[in-house]
């Protein structure tokens, strides 16, 4: 009876990079057998601006205008390694309240970058009201980041040796306010889409992956640790003034879309602890450290890798002396992320393959560059 | 079910929570003063010119090239009102190309630049992009 | 001539068109549309004397569900072109089975006694008697044949599903 | 008056009624997602946006038309038709009181749900021929599941009709009196909204539509006031769904003090209220799991359901164990959804 089968033929479906759940320009060729996928092929490059080329032709101070740009939705956390590599190079000194300013505002900057990821989550699984809530509380975050560093998404905040700006003077006031704020709308968060049964049933066992098979493909950040993996760059490999803050690195253990869900939820949580100790512990003294006026590092080149809402973020930054780097490159979360895409994505649905892509919380301008 | 009817009261609470949102041009938005928006030139009021000397290092340290000035003798060097010897003669800036990143407000060496709270540049001609002379505010500083 | 006259007139030919274009239109989704609408022609046809509950069915499970799925099996399954078929060797057999079904058809319409038009007025048949009906004199064929559409459908399955291991 | 002639202006009374209907529809919607979302909703055109949807529909009517190269003309032009005149055709048997009501239908009931299933062909068709491949996934998918929900829906509704005893709309309203049927079939009220929710591509299962999956689904291609008719069709038949649920479950016109149009608006607006909140609440099924839930939940449900009913009529159970019964059934069905969702 093997003839009497009926003949269906495999369809080729392209999703992207004009499609409003593609976070951006990115391109999926899916192969699919009815709802089913059968074969996926990214297509990535749709936002290629040459950051890395253009960043060699300009000073280093200007640098950080294009690594704003990577992952715009948590430029903050972008600048950090660069900065830190720079100093590297220099031997600058960082006063510790500056420090302490890098660390809170790159933590509210993975609370807003986390939102973001669940806004466009609930989206991408139906729900609306998601990403409205995750907005008014962005917006927010966006607001303090207006009072600090002057820009909404875009900061050039950092520099070698502080930052820019030292806080406003009502900056507790703003951040007393803030946080309160921050910890009920995660609450409305989570009472919204966790305990949802479509959502669970949407999300539970989709877009599994092992977790073997995550290191094997060089995930970091929420990805790894939904999958069980503790790693995390503010715990293993301290930098900055992490070692004196608390927080909890939390993991999942199917590694899941929930999983990763869950687990960014519980990470803002955690960035909340963050930024709370920060609050109290902030040091006075300047923000900005000894830093020679001319910034010309001598020759050599140095890597630093932090912990992005996404993921390790690495700056590899290789100088031969003079007022232009000689090369940036950057290591970025989403696009090592992203090559795990068609080992979740196979067998799923076309929905699935949404939600998954939506899970791994990619910024195509960081996979692009 | 239940996790369903804890989703629908969180919206039905936030239904009667006021809205969030403003009214756009009816409402303005509170901008903090350090509201980054496009640069714009500072005038000194004692001598009743901008302190801007038309040096040119914003123009060469800015990221996307978007500032063009050129300089000029003072004029008012020879009455001896001001210590200026040069003073900006013209200055443009792309707004299309500006990206608010406030490097040229940080290698100023006159402190001459300032980013305005203007945020809104939306024309009908390019040309009324191009030509920021007039659009840039001239604020006053140091008064005596 | 009065209205429901004309209405039969203009909806009896509209459904024969819509019938005839089924069988001889080339893109076999228009053949589908088509059908709707020759389906949808008769129930009005039923409409017109006055069986609205089988009008409804009609327009519910050959209008709503029927097409839908002929146009989903369609939608499903791509058949790759292949080489046109020109001759079939089933073509005489087939004209015979089609005759044969005419003759049969046509012997129906012209042996049963239907009432004279205008002699009688026709019975409106109420949704009460439609069921007593079923369930009383036609229990038996009834139960009979929905045995046999159970079996088509468990035979569809079976054959669907033969494929998969 | 000849008598065709006010069947006519009936039709064309009640039409007009659906159609502004539709428009406030939009509106009320918007605002009230808009609140939900803590924003404002349209603001601009009018008092507080109300004659937004006015604008979109002048909007809509003078953009221009276009027609796909690879879409398949005649069809193209024809589904919209083909879904706005069954549901419109359906407003017929709707009674918004004893009085008005273009044609009291013995098969009322029944004729709601023929004449609408035609609709489901129009999708289709629209999806087929736009010549796209997610308008033809959207229109698959439109198809499965108004065809598997049409069968609960139905059967849910079939419990009203035997214990009423009547597929006429009127008398079930009259057959309410003192008890509306939300008591007696809760279990077939919850199969009516839930079922109905499908069928009318509303959250949370919106799959044919999806537009993070397959970005419109069978619209896709459309725009202008063909698109406009898909959009003015889908909130009509949003209308006259509630209305049903209004007139079957919660006893249409009757209520104490206010008249009886009132009445009817109030009970059908609680309803389209409910669709609205759900919509802003809950995220999409997948599409298995929307079969699964129709074959493997609903269906055996409005079985069950059917099934304590028929008890009822033939053994003349006092009223209090059908409900009893019906909400232990719906408790179990409750904790089943879980289950089954699971599985």
């Amino acid at each position: 009876m093997a003839e009497s089968r009926l003949e269906t033929v495999d369809m080729f479906i392209n999703m992207g990079p004009q499609h409003p759940s593609t976070h951006g320009v990115f391109r999926m060729v899916l192969t699919i057998d009815g709802e089913q996928i059968v074969d996926m092929k990214p297509h990535i490059g749709y936002l290629h601006r040459g950051v890395e080329k253009l960043a060699e032709g300009l000073r280093y101070r200007e640098v950080t205008v294009l690594l704003d740009r990577t992952d715009y939705l948590a430029a903050l956390n972008n600048e950090l390694p660069y900065v830190m590599a720079l100093e590297k190079l220099l031997d600058v000194k960082v006063p510790e309240r500056a420090e302490y300013i890098r660390v809170l505002v790159c933590e509210l900057n993975r609370i807003a970058s986390h939102l973001m990821f669940y806004g466009a989550f609930g989206a991408d699984a139906g729900a609306t009201t998601p990403f409205m809530y995750a907005f008014r509380d962005r917006e927010e975050i966006q607001h303090f980041f207006e009072a600090v560093t002057g820009g909404r998404l875009m900061h050039n905040y950092f520099r070698v040796g502080g930052v820019r700006y030292d806080l406003p003077e009502d900056w507790r006031e703003r951040l007393t306010k803030l946080i309160p704020h921050l910890r009920k709308g995660i609450v409305d968060c989570e009472r919204l889409l966790s305990d949802n049964e479509i959502f669970l049933n949407r999300t539970i066992g989709v877009g599994q992956i092992s977790a073997a098979d995550a290191i094997d493909y060089g995930l970091t950040g929420p990805n790894l640790r939904a999958c069980g993996v503790r790693l995390d760059l503010r715990r293993d490999q301290p930098y900055s003034v992490y070692p004196k803050l608390e927080f909890d690195v939390p993991t999942r253990s199917r590694g899941d879309c929930y999983d990763r869900y869950l687990l960014r939820v519980e990470e803002m949580r955690q960035s909340l602890r963050i930024v709370e100790q920060c609050l109290e512990q902030m040091p006075d003294g300047p923000s900005l450290g000894e830093v020679p006026r001319v910034i010309r590092p001598k020759e050599g080149e140095v890597y630093v890798g932090t912990e992005n809402p996404r993921g390790e973020y690495g700056i590899y930054l290789v100088s031969r002396g003079g007022d232009y780097p000689y090369r940036v490159k950057v290591r970025a979360p989403s696009f090592c992320n992203l090559m795990a895409l068609n080992e979740m994505m196979r067998g799923c649905y076309i929905a699935d393959c949404v939600l998954i892509l939506g899970s791994i919380d990619i910024v195509l301008g960081e996979v692009d560059r | 079910m239940l996790g369903m009817l804890k989703g629908l009261m969180t919206t039905m609470q936030s239904h009667f929570r006021k809205p969030v949102t403003i009214q756009y041009p009816d409402e303005r938005p509170d901008l903090p003063p350090r509201y980054a928006g496009f640069p714009g030139l500072i005038w000194d009021a004692n001598v009743g010119e901008p302190f801007c000397t038309g040096c040119q290092v914003c123009a060469r340290f800015c990221p996307t090239q978007c500032i063009y000035v050129t300089m000029k003798d003072n004029p008012k060097v020879g009455d001896g009102t001001s210590k200026r010897r040069k003073i900006v003669d013209e200055f443009e800036l792309n707004v299309s190309c500006c990206t608010q990143c406030a490097v040229c407000v940080e290698v100023c060496n006159f402190d001459a630049i300032e980013m305005t709270h203007t945020f809104e540049m939306a024309s009908y001609s390019r040309e009324q992009v191009m030509n920021l002379q007039d659009m840039l505010s001239m604020k006053e500083k140091g008064g005596p | 001539m009065n209205v429901p006259l004309v209405l039969f007139w203009v909806f009896g030919a509209a459904s024969l068109t819509a019938g005839l274009l089924v069988v001889t239109s080339k893109n076999i989704a228009h053949a589908a549309f088509y059908l709707l609408f020759a389906l949808v022609g008769v129930a009005v046809l039923f409409l017109l004397m006055a069986a609205d509950f089988l009008a409804l069915v009609q327009f519910l499970i050959y209008g709503g569900a029927i097409v839908v799925l002929l146009l989903f099996a369609l939608m499903l399954t791509r058949i790759r072109e292949g080489p046109v078929i020109v001759g079939n060797s089933q073509k005489p057999l087939a004209i015979v089975a089609g005759l044969a079904l005419l003759a049969l058809l046509l012997s129906v319409v012209f042996v049963t006694p239907w009432p004279k038009p205008a002699t009688e007025a026709i019975q409106r048949i109420e949704v009460p008697v439609i069921g007593e009906s079923l369930f009383t004199d036609w229990l038996f064929p009834f139960e009979i044949v929905s045995l046999v559409l159970l079996v088509a459908l468990i035979g569809a399955i079976v054959i669907a599903r033969s494929g998969d291991d | 008056m000849p008598e065709w002639v006010e069947s006519i202006i009936r039709v064309a009374i009640a039409i007009g009624f659906v159609l502004t209907t539709v428009l406030v529809l939009i509106w009320l919607e918007r605002k009230v997602i808009g609140h939900i979302q803590q924003r404002l909703g349209p603001m601009r055109t009018g008092f507080h946006g109300f004659l937004q949807s006015p604008a979109d529909a002048v909007k809509l009517l003078v953009k221009e038309d276009i027609i796909p190269a690879a879409a398949d003309r005649w069809a193209f032009q024809l589904a919209p038709a083909l879904v706005f005149v069954p549901i419109f055709l359906t407003v017929v048997s709707i009674p918004f009181t004893r009085t008005l009501v273009v044609r009291n239908l013995d098969l009322g009931l029944f004729y709601v749900f023929a004449i609408s299933s035609i609709s489901i062909v129009g999708i289709v068709m629209a999806g087929w021929a736009s010549g796209n491949k997610y308008a033809l996934l959207g229109s698959v998918r439109a198809g499965a599941q108004m065809v598997s929900y049409e069968i609960p829906l139905v059967f849910s509704i079939l419990g009203v009709a035997m214990v009423a005893g009547s597929l006429n709309l009127e008398t079930i309203v009259d057959a309410q009196r003192g008890l509306w049927y939300i008591v007696l079939q809760p279990v077939g009220m919850f199969i009516f909204l839930v079922a109905s929710l499908a069928e009318l591509n509303r959250t949370p299962f919106d799959i044919p539509v999806a537009e993070s999956e397959v970005v419109g689904g069978p619209y896709v291609e459309y725009s202008g006031i063909r698109w406009g008719v898909f959009f003015l069709s889908e909130y009509a038949n949003t209308f006259i769904i509630s209305a049903l649920a209004a007139v079957v479950f919660l006893a249409g016109w009757r209520g104490p003090l206010l008249p009886g149009w009132l009445w009817f608006l109030i009970k059908t607006y609680a309803i389209i209220l409910i669709i609205f909140w759900f919509r802003a609440t809950l995220p999409r099924l997948r599409i298995d799991q929307l079969m699964t839930f129709a074959w493997k939940l609903l269906l055996p449900l409005a079985f069950v359901n059917l099934l304590i009913t028929g008890l009822y009529l033939v053994y003349d159970w006092p009223r209090w164990i059908l409900f009893v019964a019906s909400v232990a059934v719906l408790a179990v069905a409750s904790r089943l959804v879980y289950v089954v969702g699971r599985a």
